[in-house]
């Protein structure tokens, strides 16, 4: 019997793993923007900030904050040696130009299809869509980091988004605090499993069609 | 080269009238004419339709309201047109209220709407919100086996842009991330207003780096 | 009886009139740029030049020119303090964008409808359009700059253009050496005339509709 | 930041493959990446599609040939895609023998059908070329009254650029109007290689500075 327990580091850690040195990678808010963590050493990523910049460091020592100088959640960060600013329209012509190779965003709901639900819950909560819509329609690769399950036990993967889309049959990755998932035929594929969760768990807690890949491993 | 007006901060807001789209710059308070926004809270500006990146953020408990967020607080705004609302409780207030028109615009979107205003263009083919309601009203159009929605210009009758430096000219220089919106929106508005930080001679900014040529700029706020 | 004699400059001169401080003028090549040396003292107009430039100055001394610094012409330029540079489309942006406030052209031909031809001639110069489309879409005014005659003693200004337009209906006014002239409800309107030439020579010498306006006087 | 490799004009040149749409930055002459153009005459490059301002300024009297002129002469293009040919005699005579395929388009339209190729729109609407030949074939609509041409991406496959200065991790920084098409057209190919006159180290281009990112540069070529 194998007990859920959220683990948001571990979706971070996963997903670092997918960069080579070179990548151009978006973190959104939030758990996302944990990933910057977890990049192994000797792999060089450059990440983007949608608000317009190009080579984000860490955020400042307290006291070292820049006004001028925020990632795309508004929070104080520093610009690395060789990075670059520009305009929202230079930003965004990156973003859909197909220039950003990683879109890292979280989840309200994903689906089999690829379809993704994140800026809107009709007559609860309309943060709104910011840059989502376009680093889900431009990105090369985009993938969604969600923790498995709600609160309430159901599964975060669906057979069909009920929320208003993000953007339609444009996720190709899905890690959640359990696996790492394809999105392939209109199924999701499960392709690693975390410890302690295993492939039988997984498609028993996955509300909806899913495969396990033939090579699939556990991940370490 | 002439010489741009340098005005207070009241007499800008008094360029605005109501019923005006009023193009901000900013994101989330960076980047934003903060004494011109202070100027229109005090002015009593009404019946405006706002165009920005967002709402600024809004914090009560943090004593926090950045970006147009004070004018929101006003309800400076009938109209909205805005990507991003989440850090603003009071506009999701308004919108839920009724007491105001929201109208979400993805973010990329918006900057090339604002662009194709100030550079002539009727609009742009995007494929973002391509099956998602942003669809909604739209035409779409199929370019070699592709979908794109095509999405108009949008102009505006006054800009209140941020720049860090201004030579006397109006050529403005922006700093860091607080360059975002600013340079579209300076190209896009009848009436184009300057807060700057720092008002330099003509001839002292390096014309290779020039971020707004002067001709986009009708008058400078030295903040 | 006065007899046609060509006279660029008396076009250049009057054209430099038309401008107050501040207007912004791009100036095409040949006929159009001279008007740059006659702009009044006291009047400072900004010049653009569609290859990426805003403050255009004089030519360079012999020996100071800089490689990296030309018109659209692609002759040696200088740049006066105040001016900037930027891309292609930050220039058309410029022009499409109605911020440029004359565009002043050369002619093939021009008529009462204020179509231009500037660009080709079928089977014969096809030079292209470079910018000068956009120039004329664009500019708030545009001035199509030109002699009279031919030297066939033909009328420059038609009734109708037989050649591939540059722009249709946006020519608002054409000099010539011989007068000024608006284009109004489909005719040419004589609204200045330049000695030794006469509203009745002008009249009989002109291919098109044409009407001399009530208050129509000598430019001097 | 990535370090982007440093290569030679001629293994520039070598990148090409027949068939390809190459993107030559430059206006009549004025920063066109001249060491990587004679690199490719020397190469025999053939049946290339040319995306650029103008196809150079051509003078057999006066000895002038700057731009593309010298790829026109060695007959390197089956198709160019150009503003403005009234400079090379030699392109005018291969169009009208019909030995080439020369397609005009109007500079301002050339601009934004890159910018948008780059920028991942499918196109964009201009009134530019309304009521003339340039309306054949193509798209019109019409949007509050006014009628604009659709005009489509136009993307390469590799793209010669010319900057005054790159730092190692290709940010490129260009000089006065030698800057014209090289940063659109940096944006819109699947290979972008820079042709430089200055290369320093990561760090010393001030961020703010920058005109073209180096995430759009493949190669550095050293003039």
């Amino acid at each position: 019997m194998i007990e859920y327990v959220e683990n948001k580091e571990i979706i971070a850690r996963r997903i670092a793993r997918f960069f080579a040195s070179g990548d151009v990678v978006n973190l959104g808010i939030g758990l996302p923007t944990m990933v910057g963590n977890f990049v192994p050493e000797g792999v060089t990523v450059v990440l983007q900030s949608e608000n317009g910049m190009m080579g984000l460091g860490p955020a400042p020592e307290k006291g070292k904050e820049d006004k001028d100088l925020t990632n795309a959640g508004g929070m104080p960060v520093t610009v690395l040696d060789g990075g670059c600013f520009f305009d929202s329209a230079v930003s965004f012509g990156i973003i859909r130009g197909g220039h950003v190779d990683f879109t890292v965003l979280g989840v309200l709901e994903v689906d089999q299809e690829g379809n993704l639900a994140n800026y809107k819950i009709p007559g609860k909560m309309v943060p709104g869509m910011g840059g989502a819509m376009d680093l889900v329609a431009g990105s090369k690769k985009v993938i969604a980091a969600t923790t498995h399950l709600e609160k309430s036990g159901s599964s975060k993967l669906k057979r069909r988004c009920v929320l208003p889309l993000t953007a339609a049959h444009e996720v190709d990755i899905v890690v959640t605090d359990v696996g790492y998932f394809t999105v392939k035929d209109g199924k999701f594929r499960l392709e690693e499993y975390f410890a302690p969760y295993t492939p039988e768990w997984i498609v028993e807690h996955t509300g909806a069609d899913i495969v396990v890949a033939p090579g699939c491993k556990e991940f370490r | 080269m002439i010489v741009k007006p340098v005005i207070s901060a009241a007499e800008a807001a008094a360029k605005v009238k109501a019923g005006d789209v009023v193009q901000l710059g900013g994101f989330l308070g960076c980047g934003s004419p903060d004494s011109i926004i202070e100027a229109l809270v005090a002015a009593g500006a009404k019946d405006l339709t706002l165009v920005c990146n967002d709402t600024g953020i809004h914090n009560e408990a943090k004593g926090v309201s950045n970006g147009p967020a004070p004018l929101v607080k006003a309800k400076a705004f009938k109209t909205m047109i805005v990507s991003h609302i989440g850090t603003n409780p009071e506009t999701q207030r308004q919108m839920n209220a009724g007491e105001s028109d929201v109208r979400l615009v993805p973010q990329g979107t918006l900057a090339e709407r604002i662009r194709a205003a100030g550079n002539g263009l009727g609009g742009v083919l995007t494929p973002t919100g391509v099956g998602t309601e942003v669809e909604e009203g739209k035409r779409k159009l199929t370019l070699n086996g592709k979908d794109y929605l095509l999405e108009e210009a949008l102009p505006g009758d006054v800009a209140f842009v941020k720049a860090k430096r201004a030579d006397k000219a109006g050529n403005l220089v922006y700093a860091k991330t607080a360059r975002n919106f600013n340079p579209i929106m300076a190209t896009a508005c009848a009436v184009v207003i300057a807060e700057v930080e720092e008002l330099v001679e003509i001839g002292a900014i390096d014309p290779d780096q020039v971020h707004t040529p002067s001709i986009f700029v009708d008058y400078i706020v030295k903040a």
